[in-house]
């Protein structure tokens, strides 16, 4: 594994996004998917094709794209949830060092939401005006029941195998 | 995302026609500001009918258990519940179905109302402010006299906006003193609480307070535990402070145990009710439908009781929560099918399977346990002493529990299948052994210790 | 790797190398055209300990069940079961496991190695070209002597690449006669199959040749088919053809109509064995995988056994199959996860909770069958004769059933949770009433027939 080439790539990644120019190598890294919201850029990572293919059936597809969702909306969160996302998701897509299936992690979630409310809370702001002030993200969770809403029922692929799968010492006797 | 919530107030401003305080029992008070959910809270005096649940609505008084299995009455023998034991209706009949029911006939408590009426102010009265001893002070009280206090107050309503509700705020909150002194019990023990998160993370805190569930509980579980002030096992009686046994967990096992331990007042050892036929000393299950929830992998997996029997309903520009609290299976495509994507005939279909094993199996542990009275009946006429019956009184109490809990319990399984259905077969197994040492209560010492041998060892 | 190596791996090409006919038995001869699938292959050679499952890979011979649980010597009393009854390992010792049990030591028909090895050539050798008919072939012959036919032939394999892909498109398919048999016995009845939609859509169509799995089977029954040719309740000796008993459904209280109403050829009623302590004619149960993940919620939502145990792995910009079939517990990032977007150890948790809770119940029913061996043989050594106990005779037959068909069945529960504790409370409600059935047995005539009136009472 060429780490040193590997650290260029993600830390150009970085620093071109937060620049928001490119570079060779961010081109090829295809790190500029983070300054559309295409979905189509998504899937320049295979690693993204299970939630695209589903997006695609999903009730939302013809009014939300993945940005509209996974992006926040306010201009430094937006840019910095890409500059993150783009180093997470291209360190992890060179490493390979991610948990498969992929499961949103907690930061996103509160994007998702954010997201959610974006769009709808003409609709929930009853749901959201009872919360309770004294605990922070603690609203209902939208996902709790509409976990569907962006990609059907839940989708994922499990990774292939690594050496942690294997019993020590691994034995076959074929 | 504070900026999403300020924006989102500035647009619906909380503007209240009306002023509703904690004294606000009336909900037609409460309508005024939000209509909708009123409307639907209403519908609760609705019909309702479903293969095991629901109800008639105002038709008539539910059905009497006993008219469906007639050994309901016959395992209640001697106790108020062999007079008078119906199926449940909504929230809209609450009290005056407790109030029409010839259990009443026989002196009960004034705590009774703690699960049928709008009760606080009245408990707030009683204690000085303190409405826990406001309850406390319930229990001597007749039922009769109760009432008169809290009709006289005007608070003679079943379950109102205000108890569920902070009236400020309008966010969930308990209210009932039993509650928070049965969850604060299950705090305190080492029962393990995977679907109560916040228990947990209150128990690896510094416990300088009690557990307090209005601070402490999540909304998810805020969801739940507004339906565990009353949908809950419970002792009432003018002989000990209501009482929900949750000190060694929410298992029917965990219970038994708590009531098995627990001593009244006099330091007699505690007991419901003698039965008539064997003299036994048994104990009853009411709807334990709080803790019967906690043992399936829906609690587990955060979903609520508001999520099932009150879903969010869209209503015109608004999306509110139904209070027409009800059957889900009614109202499947809100109640099930935001989560599970499947045909409405499919999901009936699958809850069909579950209650429909339920039933059968509840069907032959009462068959178990009505053979073992006539067994102990037989062993009686033979002339075996109370002494020799000892072991076959201990089973019968055992064997009585699950049963009940699970016929007490009312959604015939559904709420934890595989729980449910242990607690029936054990229900089986120690009725037959309980037939079995009332076979041997009156043969030849050694036969009879041999027999007490083998029943033991196959507790 | 570097993304762009990775980009271009996505767009992998696939070129067969070697030639595979339905004579290839030799997975290495397959591997070289499919080498990911063969890899994972060869791995269920190793080792997959899990609390009640999985196997020590090539250490040694798995353990004796009755090592943990000597009851299982005893309700085998007289059948070669008792002699050596290990727990299961990887399909890599399938053959080897077979040839090396003590249970050989009794003759043993040749249908054994219709699960045990790649057994279709020899199958179609006898049968000149009719694989039926050969199977049919071997029941009468020894074990040994068709292990020497296969050896010789060169297919002396577990199960191998061809016995579930079709050479030509590596479609799944079964070759299992017995399979194909009893799921045809199963499209025949009217048993409900609401997780086998394709045999209910043949059901409604025009009944023109009979239910072919492989013609009308969905893809997603594939899944499970190819399982079913072997993990399934059987009958295999010299007295009768390889059977798998679906005529009146998969419950188990189906399969047991169906043995209770089966005759063997010379007219004499079915049974597997004579109890040597009680001389009742029992029947035993096979690892009934399918039947009872047949009767849990994930066969009704369409998750098929290599959804769990065979799950797909991503592989570069594709994915395939993981051919190390095993406990989905080593696997859950795959095999659950998937679905289930849950924390490993809260997976963990529930499958835990759902295991022990059947575990308890296990040694539940297991104590009462026990009881009901003592209970019998007291009765015995009392002089009773066999008429006297033919009540218990049938309650023995019935309960050790049920207690071991969860025993053999291999998920501790978790294939259908509620169905498995069901079977596992009648198991002990019947040893119980055999109990008193004993008991009563040389009781005056007019006693015994109350009693007997009874048992069939609480049936
Ligand atoms: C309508 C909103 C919406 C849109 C549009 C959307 N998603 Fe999602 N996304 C979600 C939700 C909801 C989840 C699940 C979160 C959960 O289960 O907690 C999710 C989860 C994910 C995950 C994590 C995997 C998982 O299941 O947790 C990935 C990766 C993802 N989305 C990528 C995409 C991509 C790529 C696109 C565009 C093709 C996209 N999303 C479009 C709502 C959306
Ligand atoms: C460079 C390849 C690549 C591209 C392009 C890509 N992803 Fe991802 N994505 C990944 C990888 C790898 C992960 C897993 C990272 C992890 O779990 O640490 C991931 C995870 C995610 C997650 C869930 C993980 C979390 O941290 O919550 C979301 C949501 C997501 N991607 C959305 C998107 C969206 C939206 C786009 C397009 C704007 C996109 N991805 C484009 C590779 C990519
Ligand atoms: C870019 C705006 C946008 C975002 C972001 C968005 N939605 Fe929507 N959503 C819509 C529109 C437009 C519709 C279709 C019109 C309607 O039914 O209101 C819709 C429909 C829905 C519906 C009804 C149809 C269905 O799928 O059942 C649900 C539920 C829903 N959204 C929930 C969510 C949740 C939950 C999220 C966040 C995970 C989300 N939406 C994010 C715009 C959005
Ligand atoms: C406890 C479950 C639950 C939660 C949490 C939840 N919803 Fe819903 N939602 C529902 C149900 C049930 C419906 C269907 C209502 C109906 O059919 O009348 C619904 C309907 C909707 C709809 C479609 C309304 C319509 O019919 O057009 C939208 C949009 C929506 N929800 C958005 C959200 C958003 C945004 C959140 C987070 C703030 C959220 N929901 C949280 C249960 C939930
Ligand atoms: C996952 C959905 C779900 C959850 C969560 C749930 N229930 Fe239920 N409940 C049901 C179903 C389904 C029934 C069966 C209704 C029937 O038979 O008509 C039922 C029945 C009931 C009944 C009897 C209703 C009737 O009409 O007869 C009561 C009372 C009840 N539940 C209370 C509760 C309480 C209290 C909680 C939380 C502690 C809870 N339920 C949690 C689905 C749920
Ligand atoms: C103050 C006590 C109290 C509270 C709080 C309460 N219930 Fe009830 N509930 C009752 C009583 C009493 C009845 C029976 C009324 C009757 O039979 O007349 C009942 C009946 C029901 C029924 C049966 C309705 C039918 O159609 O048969 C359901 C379902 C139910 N409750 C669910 C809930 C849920 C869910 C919650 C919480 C959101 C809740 N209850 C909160 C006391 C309460
Ligand atoms: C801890 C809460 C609680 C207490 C205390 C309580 N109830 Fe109830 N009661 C309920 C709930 C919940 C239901 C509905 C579920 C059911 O019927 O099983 C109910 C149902 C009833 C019903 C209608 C069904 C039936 O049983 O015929 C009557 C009558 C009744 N209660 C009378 C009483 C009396 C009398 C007392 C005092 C001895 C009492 N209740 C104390 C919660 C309570
Ligand atoms: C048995 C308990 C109970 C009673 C009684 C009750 N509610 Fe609620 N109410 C709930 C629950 C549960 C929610 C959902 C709150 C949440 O998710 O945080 C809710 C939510 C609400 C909300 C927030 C918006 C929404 O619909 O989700 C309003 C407003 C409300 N209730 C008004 C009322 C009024 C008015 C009454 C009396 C007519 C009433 N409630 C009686 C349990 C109750
Ligand atoms: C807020 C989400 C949600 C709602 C609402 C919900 N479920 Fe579930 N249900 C789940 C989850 C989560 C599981 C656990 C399995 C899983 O992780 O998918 C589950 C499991 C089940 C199971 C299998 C487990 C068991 O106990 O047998 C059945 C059957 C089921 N649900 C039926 C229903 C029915 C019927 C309703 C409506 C009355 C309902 N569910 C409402 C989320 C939900
Ligand atoms: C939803 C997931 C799931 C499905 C579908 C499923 N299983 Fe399982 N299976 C499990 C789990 C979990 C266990 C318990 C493993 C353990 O205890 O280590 C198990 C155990 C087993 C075992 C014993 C494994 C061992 O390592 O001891 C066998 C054999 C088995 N299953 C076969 C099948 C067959 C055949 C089918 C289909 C007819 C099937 N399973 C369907 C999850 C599943
Ligand atoms: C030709 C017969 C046959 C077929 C087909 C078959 N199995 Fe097996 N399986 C066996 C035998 C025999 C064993 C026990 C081997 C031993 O104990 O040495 C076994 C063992 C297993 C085990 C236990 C492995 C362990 O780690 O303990 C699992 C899990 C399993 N099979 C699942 C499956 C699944 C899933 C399928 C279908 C995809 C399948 N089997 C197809 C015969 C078969
Ligand atoms: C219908 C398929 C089938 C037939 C026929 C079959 N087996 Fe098996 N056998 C299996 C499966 C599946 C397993 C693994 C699951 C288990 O061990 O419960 C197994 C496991 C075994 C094992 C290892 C575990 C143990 O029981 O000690 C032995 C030995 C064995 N079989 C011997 C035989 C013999 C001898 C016969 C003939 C009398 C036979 N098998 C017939 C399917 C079959
Ligand atoms: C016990 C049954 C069984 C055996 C034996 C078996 N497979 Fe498979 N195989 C499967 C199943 C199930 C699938 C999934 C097929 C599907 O989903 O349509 C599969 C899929 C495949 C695929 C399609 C790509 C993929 O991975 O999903 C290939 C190629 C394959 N197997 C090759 C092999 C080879 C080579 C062998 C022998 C070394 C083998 N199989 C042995 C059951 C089996
Ligand atoms: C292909 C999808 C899929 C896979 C893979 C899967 N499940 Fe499920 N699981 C479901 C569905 C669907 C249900 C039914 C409830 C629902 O509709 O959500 C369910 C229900 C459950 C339940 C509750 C019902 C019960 O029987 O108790 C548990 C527990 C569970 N799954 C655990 C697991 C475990 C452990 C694994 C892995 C060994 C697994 N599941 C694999 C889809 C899946
Ligand atoms: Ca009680
Ligand atoms: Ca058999």
């Amino acid at each position: 594994m060429p780490m040193p080439r590997t650290l260029w790539i993600t830390l150009a990644v970085l620093a071109g996004l937060l620049l928001g120019v490119g570079g060779v190598t961010l081109h090829e890294a295809r790190a500029l998917s983070y300054l559309s919201s295409d979905p189509k850029v998504c899937v320049n990572c295979h690693i993204m094709q299970p939630q695209f293919d589903a997006w695609q059936k999903s009730s939302h597809h013809a009014v939300a794209g993945c940005g509209d969702c996974h992006l926040p909306h306010d201009f430094i969160g937006k840019w910095l949830t890409k500059a993150l996302n783009g180093y997470h998701h291209s360190k992890g897509f060179t490493l390979q060092d991610f948990h498969e299936p992929i499961m949103i992690k907690p930061r996103n979630a509160r994007v998702l939401q954010a997201n959610c409310l974006r769009c709808h809370e003409d609709l929930v702001h009853d749901l959201v005006r009872t919360r309770d002030r004294s605990r922070p993200g603690d609203e209902l969770q939208c996902v709790h029941c509409h976990a569907s809403v962006g990609h059907g029922d839940t989708v994922g692929l499990g990774g292939p195998e690594r050496a942690a799968d294997l019993p020590h010492p691994a034995r076959p006797t074929l | 995302l504070n900026i999403r919530e300020r924006q989102s107030e500035a647009r619906a401003p909380f503007a209240p026609l009306a002023q509703v305080t904690e004294d606000t029992t009336d909900p037609e008070v409460w309508g005024r500001n939000w209509p909708k959910e009123y409307d639907s809270y209403k519908r609760t005096a609705l019909e309702t009918r479903t293969t095991y649940g629901g109800h008639g609505g105002s038709e008539a008084l539910p059905q009497e258990k006993a008219d469906r299995d007639p050994w309901r009455t016959r395992i209640f023998a001697g106790y108020a519940f062999s007079l008078d034991y119906r199926d449940r209706r909504g929230h809209a009949y609450m009290l005056q179905d407790q109030e029409s029911t010839k259990r009443l006939t026989k002196p009960q408590s004034g705590s009774c109302l703690h699960c049928h009426a709008s009760v606080m102010p009245l408990y707030r009265k009683l204690g000085n402010g303190d409405a826990k001893a406001g309850m406390d002070a319930t229990y001597k009280m007749t039922y009769q006299e109760t009432h008169a206090q809290l009709t006289a107050m005007g608070h003679a309503h079943p379950v109102a906006c205000v108890d569920c509700h902070e009236p400020k705020t309008m966010q969930l909150r308990v209210t009932r003193p039993a509650f928070i002194d049965g969850i604060q019990r299950l705090a305190n023990s080492d029962a393990p609480v995977p679907q109560l998160p916040s228990v947990q993370q209150w128990r690896d805190g510094k416990r300088d307070r009690p557990y307090d569930p209005n601070l402490d509980a999540t909304r998810t579980e805020m969801r739940s535990y507004v339906c565990g002030q009353c949908h809950v096992e419970y002792y009432c009686s003018t002989k000990m402070p209501l009482t929900f046994p949750w000190g060694h967990g929410l298992r029917a096992r965990d219970e038994e145990q708590y009531w098995n331990e627990t001593k009244f007042p006099d330091g007699t050892p505690f007991y419901d009710f003698e039965h008539k036929e064997t003299g036994a000393k048994l104990i009853k299950a009411q709807h334990p439908e709080f803790e019967l929830w906690s043992q399936g992998v829906h609690a587990r997996s955060g979903v609520a009781c508001a999520d099932c029997h009150m879903p969010y309903m869209r209503d015109g520009a608004g999306k509110i929560s139904d209070h027409w609290v009800r059957s889900p299976l009614v109202n499947i495509n809100r109640a099930c099918q935001t989560c599970h994507h499947v045909e409405e005939d499919e999901i009936k279909a699958r809850v069909a399977t579950i209650q429909n094993r339920n039933h059968e199996l509840l069907e032959r542990a009462a068959a178990a346990v009505t053979d073992l009275l006539d067994a102990m009946n037989a062993a009686k006429a033979r002339g075996a002493t109370a002494a020799q019956l000892q072991a076959a009184f201990d089973l019968q109490r055992k064997a009585q529990w699950r049963l009940d809990y699970i016929a007490a319990e009312n959604s015939m399984g559904f709420h934890a299948p595989q729980e449910a259905a242990m607690v029936l077969g054990e229900a089986a197994d120690y009725a037959r052994q309980g037939q079995l040492a009332a076979l041997r209560a009156d043969a030849p010492a050694a036969a009879a210790a041999a027999a007490a041998a083998r029943v033991t060892a196959s507790h």
